[in-house]
C-alpha cells in the first residue's frame, strides 16, 4: 500500500512540474502591459521600466520561470497586481472557503447519489427507477449557473428563506450557524450535477455487479438481499464509484467558480474570476496552481483508495512485505 | 518565509475547522447608528491616497483620509461642489494667486493617535513631490505629478502654518487636489514609517470620519466611525464596502436586505426597484462625460467637415433614452457637468444625418468612407458604441470597432493615437474644468497629458491660460465656455456623446444620502433607520 | 464490405429501437435545422428591439416574450443555437481529431514517444476541465474562437487517453499480430485494424461530451469570457436575464431549458450509440 | 413409491424482451425423490438452467415465473415471501453454477465466502463458521485448507474454485443439490474429478441431486432419472434405463443416435440432429421440434402434444407416440 502510494507520488512530480510550466506560461498568453496598472496612468516610461525590472519582466522567459518556480517552492506566490498583497494571503484563505463549499457539496452529492443510485439499482427498470434516473439526468445536464439562479429566485427572492450572498452576514454575523445558512443554496447548486453523476454511476455499477455470477451464487447461498447489496455488490462496485466521486470532487474545485460568482461565495473560484477580470496575472497563476494541486492530490487519494480496495494489490503488498 | 506561509495556511485551516464547533456563537453587536453596506461592482485598489486611483477606491480614501481642503458634498442641490476646510481650518491666497497659506487645524489626530501639525503636512508633501526626501515615494510622485507640477515650494512657516508657493498663477490649483487619482491627502507619518509603503496601503491610517478596521480582499472593507473625529461624528457606526462584481448578485443582495446600497443595477430594473420601496438616486451633476477623440494627425480627420459630420450623425437621444433608459443625458460640450464652467444644453449642431451626408459629400466622400475606431472592453460601453456605429452607417461611414481589453487599451491610449487610427474613446471628468485643458491643450499631447487625438489650437490655450488666472469664477467660466465654443462649435475637435448619471439604489432604511456633483459620497452624513 | 454494412444495419436496428435515443436524434435534428435556417425563419432580427422591455411570453408578436432590450427571445434562441451548437460540437470534433492522431501515434509507436505524449496529456489532465477552459479563455481575448480553443485544449487529454488505451488493446489482438506477421505496414495496420476499432468508443464518448461542452461553453459566455453581446448565445441569454430574474424569469428560464434539453439529447444519443455499438449491452 | 421431496408442476418461466416473449421454460413437470439423481439434458438454450434457477427463484426481470407450482416438502416455494425463500436457498437447497471463474466474489477470501452461508443459516459465530469452513474445504479436497482459507479467488484454478463452490453449496447439508453444468468450463481432466466429488458428496449427504448437463455419458453413469428438454418444453421424462434403451420422442432418439455414432467423443456438443434449435421467442403454435422432425404430422403444426404416459413413470410429449391405456401415475 505504502509502496504503491510512494510510486504514485514519484509519478506525480513530473506532472507537477508540467503544471507549473503551464501556469507560468498562461501569464504570458495574456495581452496588456501589467506595468500600466501598477504605475498608474501618469507614470512615465522610466517608472514603468523600473517596475518591469523589479518584477523581472525584462529577463528571458526561462530565467523568469526558474525564479518564479523558486519563489513558489518557498511558498511565495508573488504579489497581486490588483490588490498589492501576497497572492498566498489572498489565495489560501479563499481556498479554505472553497474547500468548505466543495467538500460539503461533495458530501451531499455522494449521499444523495449513493441513495438514489442504490434505490434505482435495487428495482431496475421499474417506474420509480425511471423517475429517479430521469430527474438525475435532467439535473445532471443543467448548467450550474442557471440552476443557481432558479434556486436563488425561489428560495431567497420569492420565499425569503435564506441569505442570497456571501459566506457570513456582512452586517455582523459569523459562527457556524451563519455560515451554514449561507452555505445551503450554493451547496445545493454545486451538489446537483455531481449527485446525478454519482447516482448514475452507482446504479450502473450496481447493476453490472448484480448481474455477475458471484452475486447469483450468493443469492443461491441464501444470503439476504440487503446483505448482498451491501456486502457483495457495493464492495465490488466501489472502485469505479470512488473514481467518479474523486473526479467529481476535482471538478467541484474548478466548477464551483460559477456558483461562487452567483452567490458571491468568497472562494478561490470567485477570486480567480475577479483576477481574470482585472488581468491580475500573479493571482490567476496562484489560484490556478492551488486548484490544480488540489486536483492532483484528490486524484492521488482516489488512486490510493482504489488500490486499497483492490485485493490483488493488497495481497501482493502483503506477500511482498512478508 | 515559507514556514511563515505554511503556518498561515495551517491557521486558516484551523479556523475553518473550528467553525464547525463555534456553534452559533455569532457576535452581532448592534451599535448605535447601524451598519451601512455598499455593494460595489468591483474590488477597490490599495488605500494609499498618494498612489490610488479609481472612483470606488476614492470613496474609501475620502472616508478615511482628509486633505488640507475637501469638497463639501452635503448639499443635494449643488451644481458643483464647493471647497470646505479640513486639515486646514482656513487658507489665504495672495493677490496674484501664487502663494497659498494654510492654517492647520488644532487637535486633529490620526486614527493611530499621532497629532497633525505643519511638519506632518510638509512630510506628506515631501513624500509625493520631493525626490530628494528620505521617505520619497516615486510611484506617488508619478501619480501626483499633475498637482505638484505647479508647486515651487512647500514651507513650514509655524507649528500650525504651511505656505505653498506656485510657479505661476492658478486659481484652480486648490481644487486640483480633490480629484480622484493620486490624492494629496495627509497620511500618518508614524504609520507609514512603522509599516512601510506596502503595508500602509493595506492598513491605512488617516484623520477622516471613518477609521480602517479590516479588509478581506474581494470580500469586504470594514471601516468604523472615528469617535475622536475633530468635526461632527459620523451618524453610522460602521461602513462596509463589499465588492459584488456580479450584477445579479448585487440585486439579490439588496433585495434580500443584505446591503444598503448598490451601484450599476440593470437599467430595466430601476422602475421595479422603486415600486418595491427602494430609493433610486441619479447623479444629475456627475462630473464625467463620454467622448470620442478624433485623430488630428490623420489626413481624413483633419478635415473639419468630416468631424462636424460625425458630430451631426450621432443620435445622442437614442443612446440616452433608448439604451440608458433615461440614466444618460446628451452632451456636446467639452466642459463636464459638476464643474462651475458647465453650460447645460450646449449644442452647436443638431442630430442631422442628411446634413452630415451632405457635408461628407462636400468633403469628397459622396460614397462614404471607412474609419477605424478603438474601443475598450469594460462595462457596457460596447452597447452604445455599436449604436454609434449604426448611426455612422446611416451617413455612409463604415466604422470598424477594434475592441481592446482595458489594460491594453489604456497602454495604447496613453501613447496617443497612431496616424492610421481615426478615433478612440474614453469616459472621464474632474470636478474642475481644468480637466478640459488636460484633454485639449497643445502642450498636453502625450506623453505630457491626455490629448491623445493631437488636437491643437493656440487660441484655445491662450483662453485657458487666462482662465486659471481668474479669481472670479464667473469670469473663468466665461473664458472656458469661450474656449469650448472654439474646440467644439468651430473646430469640432471631439465628439462628446453624453453623460451617464450613474444611478444608485438605496434600501428604504437609508436616510440623508446625498448624490453630489462628484464621483464620491460623504458617508458621514448618512443615517440609518 | 458487406460484413460492415450488416453490422451497421444491425447497429441501426438496435439503435432505432431505443426510443429515447431516437426521440433525442429527431429533436436534435430539428434544433440543428432551426439553427441553420435561423436567418430565414426567425420572426425578427435577433439584435433588434421589437417589443416592450422584458415583455411576457405571449405578448403580441413575441411568443416566448422579449428580453431586457425588447429583443424577441424566440429569434434569439434560434440564432443562439448556431453558437451553442458550434461551441459544443467544434471543440469536441477538434479535440477528437487531434487526440485520435496523437493517441494513435502514442499507442502504436509506443516507447519514448508514447511516454512524452502521455506525460504532456497527464499535465493537462491535472487541471479540472472547467477551470482550465475558464483560465485559458480568461487570459485570451474573449470571443467564439477563444471558447472553442479553450475547450479543445481542456478536452484533449480525456479523448487522447481513451484513444491510446484502445490502441494498446487492439494492438495486442491476435489478428493484428497476424497481420503484422503477414507483412502489413504500420500505417496499414493503424488504418485497417486499429482505427475501425477506435470508432465506436470514441464516437460514444464524443457524443456524450458534446452536450457537456455546450454547457461549459455557455458557461464561459455567461461569465463574459466567451461570445460577446449583442450576439445571441444561450449562455449569454441566461446571463442577460438574471438582472431581471424576479420580474421576468422567462428571459432566464427559456434558454436554460433549451440548454438542458439539447445537452440531454446528446446524452441520450450517446447512450443509444453505446447500446447499438456494444452488443453486450444491447439486451439491457 | 417414496414421498417426493420436490415436485415441479407446469412450471412456466418467460422473459419479456424487446424482441418479444421468450418462453424459456414452458410447462415443465417432474418430481424428485429424497435421494434421487435427476439429470436434465438438452441443447444450449433449451431452458435447463432457467428451470434450475426457477426452482430457487433466482429469475430476475425481465424474466418471470408466470405459472406452475414448485413444492419442496410441504412448502409451495412460489408462494413464499422473499425472506422465507432466502431461508430455503443454500440451507435446504444448494446450487452449483457452471462457471467457477466468475462465481466467486473477487474481493472476499474464499473462506469468507463459505463461512458467509454458514453464518446466515446456522447462526454460527465467526470462529465456529471459520472452523466449519476449513473442514468443508478439506472435505472437497482442498489441500492445506487452513492456509488457503485466507486466499482470494484469483489465487485458485478453475477446478479448485469449483471445489470451493461445491463446499459452499453443501455447507448447510442441503436436502437437494442443484448442479448446473458444473464441469462445462473446466479442463477435461478436471471434469471427472469434479463429477466424482459431486457423486461422493451426494452419497455422503444422502441428498437429492439435480444435475444439468448435455453430456450423455455423465447421464448414463450418474442419473436415476432423466428429463429431456427442447425449446423450453419437456419432451421426454423417464428413468435412465428407459430413456437410453427405449427413447420414444424423435428428439431423444436423435440424441441417443448421436451419442452412439460418436461414442468416442461423447463430451462433444449434440449437434448431429439436422437443423438448428428453435429459439422460443413468440413461438408459432404446434410442436417446437417439428421443423427438424422427419416424421412430423399435420397436427404437429397446429397443436402441441401434451406430455402423456407411455409406460409407468415414462412421459413423452409427441403426437406420434400413442398414449398408453392408463393415466399418468
Amino acid at each position: 500500500m505504502l509502496r504503491f502510494i510512494a510510486g504514485r507520488l514519484v509519478l506525480t512530480i513530473p506532472v507537477l512540474f508540467g503544471v507549473s510550466v503551464i501556469v507560468f506560461l498562461l501569464a504570458h498568453l495574456a495581452p496588456g502591459d501589467v506595468t500600466t496598472i501598477l504605475a498608474g496612468p501618469f507614470a512615465t516610461e522610466v517608472v514603468k521600466e523600473k517596475l518591469r525590472i523589479s518584477f523581472g519582466l525584462d529577463q528571458a522567459l526561462p530565467v523568469q520561470y526558474i525564479k518564479w518556480l523558486g519563489h513558489i517552492l518557498q511558498g511565495d506566490f508573488g504579489t497581486s497586481i490588483a490588490n498589492r498583497r501576497d497572492v498566498a494571503d489572498l489565495v489560501f484563505p479563499k481556498f479554505v472557503n472553497t474547500a468548505i463549499l466543495a467538500l460539503s457539496s461533495a458530501l451531499l452529492a455522494y449521499i444523495i447519489g449513493f441513495f438514489a443510485g442504490i434505490f434505482a439499482a435495487a428495482r431496475p427498470y421499474s417506474f420509480s427507477d425511471r423517475i429517479v434516473m430521469g430527474v438525475t439526468l435532467m439535473l445532471g445536464n443543467a448548467p450550474p449557473y442557471w440552476l443557481g439562479l432558479l434556486i436563488v429566485l425561489l428560495i431567497s427572492l420569492n420565499w425569503r428563506l435564506l441569505p442570497a450572498t456571501g459566506m457570513t452576514n456582512i452586517m455582523g454575523g459569523g459562527g457556524a450557524w451563519d455560515v451554514f445558512l449561507h452555505l445551503i443554496q450554493p451547496m445545493l447548486t454545486t451538489a446537483a450535477a455531481p449527485a446525478c453523476i454519482v447516482a448514475r454511476i452507482v446504479r450502473a455499477s450496481m447493476l453490472e455487479i448484480l448481474s455477475q455470477n458471484y452475486v447469483r451464487v450468493a443469492r443461491a447461498k441464501g444470503i439476504r438481499r440487503s446483505l448482498i447489496l451491501r456486502r457483495h455488490a457495493l464492495r465490488n462496485a466501489l472502485p469505479p464509484i470512488v473514481t467518479i466521486c474523486g473526479l467529481q470532487l476535482g471538478y467541484l474545485l474548478g466548477g464551483v467558480l460559477f456558483v461562487e460568482v452567483i452567490f458571491a461565495w468568497p472562494g478561490i473560484g470567485n477570486q480567480l474570476w475577479q483576477a481574470i477580470q482585472a488581468r491580475d496575472i500573479p493571482t490567476i497563476q496562484g489560484a490556478t496552481l492551488v486548484i490544480a494541486l488540489a486536483f492532483v492530490v484528490v486524484n492521488l487519494a482516489v488512486d490510493a483508495i482504489n488500490a486499497y480496495l483492490d485485493p490483488k494489490i493488497r495481497a501482493s503488498e502483503r506477500a511482498g512485505a512478508s | 518565509m515559507s514556514k511563515l506561509k505554511f503556518k498561515r495556511l495551517l491557521g486558516a485551516v484551523a479556523i475553518a475547522g473550528s467553525l464547525a464547533f463555534a456553534g452559533g456563537a455569532a457576535t452581532e453587536v448592534k451599535a448605535e447608528g447601524g451598519t451601512f453596506v455598499w455593494g460595489m461592482s468591483s474590488e477597490m485598489s490599495i488605500l494609499d491616497p498618494h498612489v490610488a486611483c479609481g472612483w470606488l477606491t476614492t470613496n474609501a480614501i475620502h472616508s478615511i483620509f482628509e486633505g488640507l481642503v475637501m469638497l463639501d458634498l452635503s448639499d443635494p442641490d449643488a451644481k458643483s461642489a464647493p471647497l470646505k476646510p479640513a486639515i486646514a481650518k482656513s487658507w489665504e491666497v495672495n493677490e496674484d494667486g501664487t502663494v497659498y497659506t494654510f492654517a492647520i487645524r488644532e487637535n486633529v489626530r490620526f486614527h493611530d493617535g499621532t497629532a497633525v501639525d505643519a511638519d506632518v503636512v510638509k512630510w506628506n508633501y515631501d513624500r509625493f513631490m520631493d525626490s530628494g526626501a528620505e521617505h520619497a515615494f516615486d510611484q506617488a510622485q508619478a501619480y501626483l505629478g499633475y498637482y505638484t507640477r505647479w508647486i515651487k515650494s512647500v514651507e513650514v512657516t509655524g507649528p500650525m502654518s504651511v505656505k505653498i508657493t506656485l510657479n505661476e498663477t492658478n486659481y484652480e490649483w486648490l481644487q486640483m487636489g480633490v480629484v480622484a487619482c493620486g490624492m494629496p491627502m495627509i497620511a500618518s507619518p508614524t504609520a507609514i514609517q512603522e509599516m512601510g509603503n506596502e503595508q500602509f496601503a493595506l492598513t491605512p491610517v488617516g484623520t477622516g470620519p471613518f477609521k480602517f478596521i479590516e479588509r478581506e480582499q474581494n470580500i469586504k472593507l470594514v471601516m468604523d466611525r472615528n469617535e475622536d473625529y475633530w468635526g461632527e461624528n459620523a451618524k453610522i457606526e460602521r461602513l462596509i464596502f463589499q465588492p459584488l462584481p456580479d450584477q445579479a448578485t448585487r440585486l439579490n443582495a439588496i433585495r434580500a436586505g443584505e446591503v444598503s446600497m448598490i451601484m450599476e443595477a440593470p437599467w430595466e430594473e430601476l422602475e421595479n426597484l422603486k415600486n418595491e420601496g427602494f430609493t433610486v438616486t441619479i447623479n444629475e451633476n456627475i462630473p464625467s462625460i463620454w467622448l470620442l477623440f478624433f485623430n488630428h494627425k490623420n489626413p481624413i480627420m483633419q478635415d473639419v467637415r468630416v468631424r462636424k459630420a460625425i458630430n451631426m450623425a450621432i443620435d445622442r437621444d437614442a443612446i440616452a433614452d433608448g439604451i440608458l433608459k433615461g440614466t444618460g443625458r446628451p452632451e456636446m460640450g467639452m466642459l463636464s457637468p459638476g464643474t462651475y464652467a458647465y453650460k447645460p444644453g450646449y449644442a452647436p449642431v443638431k442630430y442631422d444625418p442628411e446634413g452630415a451626408k451632405a457635408l461628407l459629400a462636400e468633403a469628397g466622400y459622396p460614397d462614404g468612407l471607412d474609419l477605424d475606431f478603438d474601443i475598450y472592453e469594460y462595462g457596457y460601453n460596447e452597447v452604445w458604441e455599436k449604436s454609434i456605429q449604426r448611426d455612422l452607417k446611416k451617413v455612409g461611414v463604415n466604422a470598424k470597432l477594434n475592441k481592446i481589453e482595458w489594460i491594453t487599451y489604456m497602454g495604447k491610449f496613453l501613447k496617443g493615437m497612431p496616424e492610421e487610427l481615426h478615433m478612440n474613446e474614453i469616459g472621464w471628468g474632474w470636478t474642475i474644468p481644468f480637466w478640459t485643458q488636460v484633454m485639449t491643450r497643445c502642450d498636453y499631447h502625450p506623453p505630457n497629458g491626455f490629448n491623445v487625438g493631437w488636437y491643437c489650437n493656440p487660441e484655445v490655450d491662450k483662453l485657458f491660460d487666462e482662465a486659471v488666472k481668474q479669481k472670479d469664477k464667473a469670469k473663468a467660466a466665461a473664458l472656458y465656455q469661450q474656449a469650448n465654443d472654439i474646440i467644439i462649435g468651430q473646430d469640432f475637435g471631439y465628439a462628446v456623446k453624453f453623460t451617464y448619471k450613474n444611478p444608485l439604489v438605496l434600501s428604504p432604511s437609508v436616510k440623508h444620502f446625498v448624490n453630489p456633483p462628484a464621483n464620491w459620497y460623504d458617508f458621514s452624513i448618512i443615517e440609518l433607520e | 464490405m458487406r460484413f460492415h454494412l450488416r453490422i451497421l444495419k444491425l447497429a441501426w436496428y438496435a439503435y432505432a429501437k431505443d426510443n429515447a435515443a431516437l426521440g433525442a436524434l429527431i429533436f436534435l435534428a430539428i434544433i440543428v435545422l432551426i439553427s441553420l435556417l435561423a436567418p430565414l425563419i426567425s420572426p425578427y432580427d435577433p439584435a433588434a428591439a421589437v417589443a416592450d422591455i422584458a415583455a411576457q411570453p405571449g405578448s403580441e408578436g413575441v411568443i416566448l416574450g422579449a428580453d431586457v432590450d425588447g429583443r424577441d427571445i424566440l429569434s434569439r434562441l434560434f440564432w443562439g443555437g448556431r453558437i451553442a451548437l458550434l461551441v459544443g460540437i467544434a471543440p469536441t470534433v477538434a479535440a477528437t481529431l487531434f487526440s485520435l492522431v496523437l493517441g494513435l501515434a502514442a499507442g502504436y509507436i509506443g516507447g519514448w514517444f508514447d511516454q512524452i505524449v502521455m506525460r504532456i496529456v497527464d499535465v493537462v489532465f491535472a487541471f479540472p476541465l472547467v477551470l482550465l477552459a475558464i483560465v485559458i479563455a480568461g487570459v485570451l481575448e474573449p470571443g467564439v474562437w477563444t471558447v472553442i480553443l479553450a475547450i479543445s485544449i481542456a478536452l484533449m487529454p480525456y479523448i487522447a487517453r481513451l484513444v491510446r488505451t484502445t490502441t494498446m488493446n487492439v494492438k495486442q489482438q491476435p489478428y493484428v499480430e497476424a497481420a503484422r506477421a503477414g507483412g502489413a505496414g504500420g500505417l496499414a495496420i493503424v488504418l485497417r485494424y486499429i482505427l475501425p476499432n477506435m470508432i465506436p468508443p470514441v464516437l460514444i464518448f464524443a457524443t456524450t461530451l458534446i452536450g457537456l461542452m455546450m454547457v461549459v461553453g455557455s458557461g464561459l459566455s455567461f461569465l463574459g469570457l466567451g461570445i460577446q453581446p449583442p450576439d445571441a448565445d444561450w449562455g449569454i441569454m441566461v446571463a442577460e436575464g438574471r438582472g431581471v430574474l424576479r420580474k421576468a424569469p422567462h428571459i432566464t428560464i427559456f434558454p436554460g431549458v433549451v440548454i438542458v434539453l439539447v445537452a440531454l439529447s446528446f446524452n441520450f444519443i450517446g447512450d443509444g450509440l453505446r447500446d447499438a455499438l456494444d452488443p453486450r449491452r444491447r439486451s439491457r | 413409491m417414496v414421498e417426493p421431496i420436490l415436485t415441479v408442476e407446469g412450471l412456466k418461466t418467460h422473459f419479456m424482451l424487446r424482441e418479444g416473449m421468450l418462453k424459456a421454460v414452458d410447462g415443465i413437470s417432474f418430481s424428485l425423490a429424497p435421494d434421487e439423481v435427476l439429470c436434465i439434458v438438452g441443447e444450449s438454450g433449451s431452458g435447463k438452467s432457467v428451470t434450475a434457477q426457477s426452482i430457487l427463484r433466482l429469475i430476475d426481470p425481465p424474466g418471470h415465473i408466470v405459472d406452475g407450482h414448485i413444492r419442496y416438502r410441504d412448502k409451495d416455494l412460489l408462494a413464499l415471501s422473499e425472506r422465507e425463500m432466502e431461508k430455503i436457498r443454500g440451507d435446504r437447497i444448494g446450487m452449483i453454477f457452471q462457471d467457477p471463474m466468475t462465481s466467486l466474489n473477487p474481493v472476499f477470501t474464499i473462506g469468507e465466502q463459505i463461512a458467509e452461508g454458514l453464518r446466515e443459516h446456522l447462526d454460527l459465530g465467526k470462529k465456529q463458521a471459520q472452523d466449519r469452513a476449513v473442514e468443508l474445504l478439506r472435505s472437497v479436497g482442498i489441500p492445506h485448507p487452513e492456509e488457503r482459507y485466507k486466499d482470494y479467488p484469483h489465487h485458485f484454478s478453475g477446478g479448485m474454485r469449483q471445489r470451493v463452490l461445491i463446499a459452499a453449496a453443501i455447507a448447510c447439508e442441503p436436502d437437494i443439490l442443484i448442479a448446473d453444468e458444473p464441469t462445462t468450463a473446466l479442463d477435461v481432466t478436471i471434469q471427472a474429478q469434479i463429477l466424482k466429488l459431486l457423486a461422493d458428496v451426494q452419497r455422503r449427504l444422502n441428498s437429492a441431486l439435480i444435475l444439468i448437463t448435455h453430456d450423455l455419458g455423465v447421464v448414463a453413469s450418474m442419473a436415476d432419472r432423466v428429463l429431456v428438454m427442447y425449446a423450453g418444453e419437456m419432451v421426454e421424462y423417464g428413468d435412465v434405463k428407459t430413456i437410453f434403451e427405449q427413447p420414444k420422442h424423435p428428439y431423444t432418439i436423435g440424441l441417443m443416435n448421436s451419442v452412439i455414432r460418436l461414442d468416442d467423443e461423447r463430451d462433444d456438443e449434440l449437434r448431429s440432429i439436422p437443423g438448428t434449435p428453435l429459439v422460443p421467442i413468440n413461438p408459432p403454435p404446434g410442436c417446437a421440434f417439428r421443423s427438424r422432425c422427419e416424421a412430423a404430422l399435420a397436427a404437429c403444426a397446429t397443436e402441441k402434444s401434451r406430455a402423456h404416459s407411455v409406460a409407468d413413470g415414462h412421459l413423452v410429449s409427441c403426437h406420434l407416440i400413442p398414449r398408453s391405456g392408463d393415466n399418468d401415475s
